[in-house]
Parts: C-alpha cells; structure tokens; sequence
C-alpha cells in the first residue's frame, strides 16, 4: 500500500466529509467500511431550540451535550424519524388548508396518488391563496399538519412513498 | 401598549428588541432563516417562526412571508430593527394596508427621507445649512461642470438613492470630475437600479456627527444629544462616542436645535438620527436623516440612561413622551467598538464560522450586546458585526481606560475580529487626543492596515 | 501610585482588582493555587504566582507563601479581596512589617473592629444606637440570666469572634437562654478558637441596612449611602439592592451619618461597611463595620458611578479623596443577585464541576461580574459563588424587570445554579412591594423551597 | 517500515485532519483504517494559561482546539516532556538557592547522589533560609532552575534518576 493511495483516500475522505474508512483487500475478496457526518459528539453542544407555537415564555433549555446529534435547522428535525418515505415539506409561512374552501372537498387524503404538478394544498400567506403542487409522484402515506394550522418554513407537510 | 410584537430581523438587533419587549411586558415573535434556526436569541421570544431559507431575499427580506408570520402569529406591531427592512416604505406601508403597527415613521416619511435630494429640500426648508451643491440631480456632465464651477472644488459626486458609500466620488479638478460623474452614475444604477446623482461640495476631513431624535406622534420632539461616529473605515462605523470631544456645548446646542428642525420639518414620528458633518471650522452641514433605529443607539442609551428600544415601541403605540426636552440629562462619557467577525490583516474580510471560545468581558462601566455564545455558528449570509462592546464611565479617559482592558480581555476563539484593530485605534494618540476625522482610519489603517504591537501599558 | 499590586484572592474578586488596577496602569501580580491553574482572569495579570496546593490553608491563607510571592514579584502593594486574609490583623501587621502596603485599614483597626465587643463599645461612643445588650462578654449562665431579664426576651446569643451565623443563637425564654448559651459558646470555641459570647436583644424581622464609606489618611470621610441586603438565606446574602425600598430620605440621612461617626470614632480608613439591622418602628442599631471590601459594593458603584476598588488603591496609595460628601450623586436603582453552584433543591449544597456551556446576560442595564466561560471547571475547594449579576435601571420596578430579564436569558450548563431561586424571589409580591426582611427567604423559601412555576409573563 | 514513512504518514494525518490510522500489508493482505475529525476529546478546549512571569502584558492566547490534551495544572506542564526521571518540585514559593552562602558550595551539582534527607537547595521566603531535602535517592540528572531565580509552588527544581 503506498503512501499516494493513502493520501488519494484521505483527500476523497476530506471532500466527501467522510470520518472514519476501513479498507481490507485480502487480494480483493475486498471489504470497505464508510462513516459520513459528523463524528460522535460535538465539541461543545448545538443548542437545540424549541420551536413554534411555544406558547408560555419558553423555559431555558439546552440538549444536554451528547444527548443528542447536532440540531438540523429546526422545522426538519420534527420530521418523524420512525417513517419511510419522502418529506414534502411547506416552502413559505402561513396557514395550511387541505381544500379550496371549507366546503369543498379536500384535495388529497391519505392514500391518494399524486402526480407531478397535482395541488396538494393550499397555503394562505397575506390573503393570497397559495396552491402547493407536489414535484414528485407517489401515494400519500401520512398528513402531518391539520387544516387549518400555521405552518413555517420547512415544515413538513406530507409524507409520501414514492414510486 | 402592545400585545404582541413580531421582530423582523436578526442577530443582536432581534435579541435587543426582545429585551426590550419583555422588560414591558410585550410578548415576541421571532421569526428567522434556517441559517439561524440555533440562534440562542430564539428561545427569549414566545414564539419563532422559520420563515425561510438563508438568503436574505428569501427571509429578512421577503415581506410577504413577514407578514404571513405576524398575520399566522397574531401579532399586532412589528419591529423592523435596523437594515433588512427597516426603511423600506413599500414595507411600512403593507403593513399599514394589514393593520399591523410598523414601528418606525410613517411610509411617507420614509420615503421622503430615503431621497437624499428631498431630504436636502427638507433641511433647507428647515433653515438647517447643507453642503452647498446641486439643487437636486444633475442631468449631465455640462451641468454638473456648471455646478461646479459655482461652489468649487474638490466636489463630491452622490447617487441620489445610494447608501453604504457606494456611487460616491470625489473630483479635484474638470477632468476629474466628467470622468468621476459617469462612473457614479453608472455604479448608482447598477447598485441601485437608479442612476440619478447630484453634487456637493466635498468637506476635507469632516468629523461625523449625529444627533438623537425622539418624536412622538402628537407632536413633541427632544433630541438626546449627539453621537461621534468619526471613526469609520469606507463609510463603515467602528467606533462611535457620546459626547462629540470636538463639539463646544454652545455648538452642541445649535446642532441639536438644527436636528430637531430637520425632523420638525419632516412630520417625522419615533426614533431616528439626524445626520451631519462637522468641519474644522466649526461649520456643520446636514447630510441625512436615518429613519430607523441605528446600530450605534446604545452610546446614547449609555449616557442619558434611557431605554430607546422601549421609548420607540411606547411612541409606536400612541404614547406621548414622557419626559420634556429638559427633563434629559446626560452623564459621562460611552463609546461603542463594534465588533466584527472580519480579519482586519486581510482587507476586513468577512471571517465567519464556528465560535469555539467565547468569553465576554464584564465589570463595572461594560455593556455588550451580542447573541453570540461558545458553539455559536456565525452563518455566512448575513452581516460580520457579532457584538457591540460599550463602556460608560464618568470620563472619556476613563471610558477608553475601561475600553481598552475590555478588549482585551474579550476571549474570541474561531474565527478572527476587529478587537486587535480596535485596541490599536483606541492607543492612537490622534484618537485619545480626540483629533480625528473621517479619514482617519484610512490614513493610519489602510488597506493592509499594521496593527502596531501592544504597548506596555 | 503603586507600581505593582499583589492579589492575595482568587475568583471574581481577583478578576474585579485585576481590572481596576489595569484601569489605573498599575502592574498586577496574581497568585493562585494549583486548583486554579486554568482560571482565565490569570491571563490578564501581568505576572501570576502558584503559591500552594489547592487547600486554601496552604495557598490563600498562607501568609508566608503570599508574602514570599509579594517579594519575588517585587509588588508594593497588596490587595486582599474579601475572605481569605482581609479581616486578619495579624496579616495586615506582617505586611507592614515587610514594608509592603496592605490595602484595607490599619492593623490596629481590623483588631478592634473585629472584636464585636470592642466594636459595640466604639458605636456607643460614636452616639450610634446599639442593639441593648450585655456591655461586653458574658461569662456564665448566670449573668446571661440576670442580663436577659434586663432586656428583655427574645434574646440573640452571639460569639465576639464570629461571623456567618456561627455562633449565634436565639432564646425566647429563661430554659432556652440556658441551653443556647452553651451551644453557642461551645460552638464559638470550636469555630474560632473563642468561646467569649455576649447577649443581644433579638430584633424580629429586621431589615439588613448597610452603610458603604470611603475614608482617606488624611480625615476625610464620605458615605455613599446604602445597600439594603435583606435578601438572606442562614446569613448569608443572596440579593443587594440600592436604594433600600424602606427607607425615607429623612431616615436615609440619619442612618448613613451614623455609620460617619462609628467609622470617625475607629480612626478608619480605606474603603468599609457599616452594618445596622433596621426595625420595623424605624429604629436601627449598628451591628458591626465590615473593614474590607465587600462582594455587594458593586451595588454602589452602580448607583454613584464610582469604582470602589480604584478608590481603595487611591487611598491606600495616600492619595486625597477626590470628592466631597455633597459632590456624591445616586442615580436610578440597582439590584445584585448572587449566582451560586448551589443547588436551591437541594438545601443549597454545592454544585462544583465543568460548566459545559456558559452564556451570560447582556444588553442595557446588565452588568456581571464573574470569572466563568464555557468550559470553566468549578473547583470544589472554595465557595460555591461564581457570579453577580448586577442591573441599573431608573426605578425599582424597571431594574426587577430587567434582572428577570437577564435571569432568563443566563445559560449555565452543568452545574446547578440559584438563578431559578433568584427569578422566583424577584417575582414574589413581598419583595416586588419592598415589603421583604431578613427572614423573607426561610419564610417561603426554607430548606426546601418550593419555586413556583414560572409564571407567565 | 522505515522512520521517513511514518514521517509523511503523520504530515497526511495532519494535513488531513486524520486523528486515527491503522495500517496492516501482510505482503499485501492489506488493511487500511482511517479517522478524520476530532477525536473524542474534552468537549470545550481547555485553555492554556502561559503562566510565570510573562513579562510584558500577557497577549491572550488559547492552544488550538484539539491540539494539545487539557492542560494540566500550569507549573507542571513546564516538566520537560523528553526527559526519563522523576522530578522533584518546590514546596514553596520564593527564591532558589543552590548554597547556603554566595561563597558555598551548591549542595548539589549534576551528576551527584543524592540520599533520603539530603538537603538539595534551599528556598528563601520571607527572609526564611527553608532547606529543601531530597525524598528520593538517585542521582542528579539536571538542575533545572538558575541560582537566584523564583520559584513557584510546583515548580520542576531537580531532575533525578531514581535508584
């Protein structure tokens, strides 16, 4: 093994924010083992903030260090963990309506296949009626906010099994 | 008073507002970009809402998406803090048409205030001296020679709707000047999407001078004394004190009169800045109002002991003012140092990332407003500015005394800041003699500015 | 001036006469043992010392290793702090005798303060109410009787060494004295070396009224008026304010022109404290004159503008006082909160350890002074108090609010903290209508306290 | 494997942010295991304090996150790392003298024995002569303070091969 492969691996590592790499060969029966991320804690722990709707003046209070993996920008780390599926989360501030009008019948339900440009809601933001229309296809597993409620930036909204 | 406060911007201004509402009693609203969303600041206000991704024009900038923040959260004013928004007619006048309070003047105003060459008319009217110059913009380059043949050289080419020193040239002679015109010109328009400049007469070494304004909305206007921001580095403030060390109380007393004419004139209502340059002579022009809140309002704070973040939200509700113009009083002597997450051995390049260290300084006579901890991220889209240090002391040795051993025990870890620069400035026997202009920081610190080292106190 | 003063102190302490003597250009020597190596006010001294091991007996109580460091450093001066060595005679009498200057009162007036009979004995000739009581020592069980029968019940039973609540006891009748005048006589002996107790009529639910003086070497003595700490828990102070919220301006004058005559009478100097206890018929009594500086003299450097530990360097140099009694000005109210590595939930047991994560308050108003940072190790050899948080607003009810403010927004990861304690305190309506005494905290916050949940705002 | 491998091994390993190598060949069996980032480490950088007679104003500076193990107590952080011995530290601040009298001679010299209860210098505190006296027995491999220079508490003195 020379020493311009190792130094090849540790620039692909760099750029590829990968920390830790095995590699065995053993005449190329072959055995490799990547790690991306971050590594085990952070150095000094990433506040985890508490957001939306707080409702009471919020309480002081910090993850305890190592407790958990760096916070992600807030709305993202609500996503369930457990589900499989892909996130279609809200792309502006307002609130959430599943239907056109309180009336009418709302547009998807869990279930329903959506197609490229189907509206899947609607979003009020300053009295204009946003239609949020899905840029995948696939079947709604899950709807993750109720009509009617405000929803921020990056809120996951649907969750959706791809094709 | 308020309810319910929705705070439209970021970093140490978003975190003062919310001081300022929770010591009233006024519940926030933060809302913030995702670049933000660990900000520590966050968790002192009621509720957050991310309003989107880190680009300003896409967040702090988008107004439909502040204003469905404030609609969904039920806000009832709004706090723009300074930048982003914060003198955006367009803005304040939206959130009129939704009946939410803009804190800040009316849109009219803004806009009449945010034209430098109305705003010149205003001061005129107002019998407050401007640098003689173009009575508004000039077309072209033979009417600016015209112009300039009147008042004289050196002349000082302005975009009309410029800011942040850019479209701004200064000519010596003729050819200087054809040249200089249509560079600013073009560089206006470019900047600004409008290429409109007009002429003034350039101060040689003026020093920066602004003047506090309260105004309430039925009519009672104080000042609370001035500001010197002479310490700047291409039309960027640095440092900023109160009082001037080169004003005379009886110019003191004029400039401060001339203030509150200005913004008189202007129906101007809340918090803002009148701002001037002052010449060796003694001459003082007007150069513009600042109708928002300004970085630097916490050197005024310092030394009239009054809460300005709270005066402008009890003005925005109606309130009237509770203190006459001779109910102010001042005491010693506040200077400012704005720290920078910028290396000032690289031209002041931005220097943001992650805060490994960070150790305040404290003890009698500091203040420091920062959101800043240890672990803190400083994101790349926004501004450098991480904290404002202030000292107050009876003194304006004192004051620098106290500067000078707060910076020094200010622990920055990470990335680098304008602590060094400002330590050096502060030794600088121009500046403790309180002899410096605007040129100064060019003068000693150009490009490649060398920090002299450390002197043994 | 001194040249080069040795700090004989460690902590915040250390850190607030580091920045006073850089204020002043004077050169510092800080000494510290092994357990503070880390501490990072060391790396704003000039020079710093290891002087022992981390026991305080064998570092920061041992005189001849902090006297050797004073000479090896070659310092003129040496600065005790609070605790420790400032009330020992014995080490101011070593210092004069090595020709180095003790800054503090002369030997013979720390004896004699320090003596609480001694010191009672001064007060009377001073014409300053005492506390009625036995005059001097009392020996046996006997004449404790014949004395409380004099005075009349409840009677307070104190140990003339004492101090911190040692020592001291309370009889509410004849059987009580009796037992309580030997625990506490026996407890003097075991605590201080000295059994000598002596009798005082116990003052239900005083207040806790002290009076701040500045004397210099040459006659001349101010006050600057009052801090009233009767925020206590078993003695010890958690929260100091400026002015007191009992006092008339009319009782405000009596009370700090007695604490003139006591310290004219003791022939002191330098910068002390006189301590009354304050009744609820308007009657006060001198307890004793604290004769160093003491943590909460921030408070009055907040109120007045004046920096205390300058002053003390000042003097001790034979400097005059730079001001009269009447050039003395307070402004606005000042409130000081003792942060502690207590546990409040846990009869307030220490909390030492890593501060994982460290972000104090800031903004207008907001002063700390602590030696703490993210990362900063508590060691578990000294006292649990790792900060003061001090606020400076124009009325009572503005400083409480910003303090809850700043309480709020204080992070302090790791070990537990009275902060939580001080914010329930501040929200109590007793102490928000100023009508709180000594034994507010054991009333309803006893050895376990029940903190309200927080309200909303 | 020669020494100007493992040379250029630990410049990758810097270069790289590499803080875990591992490296097998058995004739080319290979195996190969990499890990970048920060190791574990305290989770807050300790800071360093330069201590003992700065000198001129102490500029502040802190030890770079992640290169240097926490700091230990500062004085013995000066032990000369390189050195096999045991140290011995003064007990005492104050001055360092290697005689009794300027025209003495030093008690000990490189090179001597020293025995249990040998006195090996003295330290003067408070116009104090403190006779320090040896608590080992060996020999004087170095003397690390200067005659007349101070001493703090903790302070390396001598170095000394034990028996």
């Amino acid at each position: 093994m020379d020493v311009k492969l190792i130094q090849r691996l540790i620039k692909l590592m760099k750029d590829g924010e990968v920390f830790e790499l095995e590699l065995e060969d053993e005449k190329a029966g072959s055995r490799l083992r990547l790690k991306r991320g971050r590594p085990e804690a952070p150095a000094v722990p990433m506040p985890m903030v508490h957001v939306m709707h707080a409702g009471a003046a919020p309480v002081p209070q910090v993850a305890a260090p190592g407790a958990a993996p760096a916070a992600p920008s807030a709305p993202e780390a609500q996503k369930p963990a457990a589900h499989k599926g892909t996130t279609i989360s809200s792309p502006m501030v307002g609130t959430f309506y599943r239907s056109s009008s309180p009336e009418a019948e709302a547009f998807v339900r869990v279930g329903s296949r959506v197609e490229l440009d189907r509206t899947l809601c609607i979003i009020e933001a300053m009295k204009v009626m946003n239609e949020i229309k899905s840029e995948i296809s696939g079947e709604i597993l899950e709807i993750l906010v109720e009509n009617g409620e405000p929803v921020e930036f990056g809120q996951p909204l649907f969750l959706v099994k791809t094709d | 008073m308020f309810r319910r406060v929705l705070i439209a911007n970021r970093g140490e201004i978003a975190q003062r507002v919310i001081r300022a509402c929770r010591e009233l009693g006024i519940e926030t609203v933060a809302v913030y970009s995702s670049a933000d969303a660990d900000a520590l600041y966050l968790r002192q206000a009621d509720e957050t809402i991310c309003i989107g991704p880190p680009q300003s024009a896409k967040s702090y900038l988008d107004i439909p998406a502040i204003i469905a923040a404030a609609e969904v959260a039920d806000a009832d004013a709004i706090h723009p803090g300074y930048g982003f928004l914060a003198e955006n007619d367009h803005f304040a006048e939206v959130c009129r048409s939704c009946k939410i309070n803009f804190i800040g003047p009316t849109p009219e105003v803004i806009a009449a205030l945010g034209d430098k060459v109305r705003a010149r008319e205003l001061a005129r009217k107002a019998g407050v001296p401007i640098v003689p110059g173009s009575d508004g913009a000039v077309e072209d380059e033979k009417k600016a020679l015209e112009v300039a043949q009147q008042i004289g050289y050196p002349i000082m080419i302005k975009a009309a709707a410029g800011g942040g020193g850019r479209g701004m040239r200064v000519a010596r002679n003729e050819p200087s000047l054809v040249a200089s015109f249509h560079q600013a010109s073009s560089e206006a328009k470019a900047a600004f999407g409008d290429g409109t400049v007009y002429l003034e007469k350039f101060v040689e070494n003026p020093r920066h001078i602004e003047v506090q304004i309260l105004a309430d909305e039925h009519g009672n206007i104080v000042h609370l004394g001035e500001r010197d921001c002479s310490v700047q580095r291409r039309h960027q403030k640095l440092i900023e004190e109160s009082p001037s060390p080169s004003l005379t109380p009886e110019l003191r007393a004029r400039i401060c009169e001339a203030a509150v004419r200005v913004v008189r004139e202007a129906n101007y209502t809340n918090a803002g800045t009148v701002e001037f340059l002052l010449a060796r002579d003694g001459s003082f022009y007007f150069i513009e109002v600042n109708a928002r809140i300004q970085v630097e309002h916490t050197v005024t704070e310092m030394v009239t002991g009054l809460d300005l973040i709270q005066q402008q939200l009890l003005i925005a509700s109606g309130e009237r003012l509770a203190f006459k113009q001779e109910d102010v009083r001042w005491s010693g002597h506040a200077i400012e140092c704005r720290i920078n997450a910028e290396d000032p051995e690289k031209d002041f390049q931005p220097s943001p990332g992650k805060i490994e260290l960070f150790v305040p300084p404290g003890g009698p006579g500091v203040r420091l407003d920062s959101h800043c901890y240890s672990g803190y991220r400083i994101p790349p889209n926004y501004d450098s500015m991480i904290g404002k240090l202030l000292v107050h002391r009876s003194t304006r040795d004192a004051a620098v005394r106290t500067m000078l051993r707060a910076l020094d025990e200010f622990v920055i870890e990470g990335p680098k800041t304008t602590i060094p620069l400002h330590g050096s400035i502060l030794r600088h026997s121009d500046f403790r003699a309180g002899d410096h202009d605007t040129g100064f920081v060019e003068r000693y610190y150009g490009s490649h500015p060398a920090i002299p080292v450390k002197e043994p106190r």
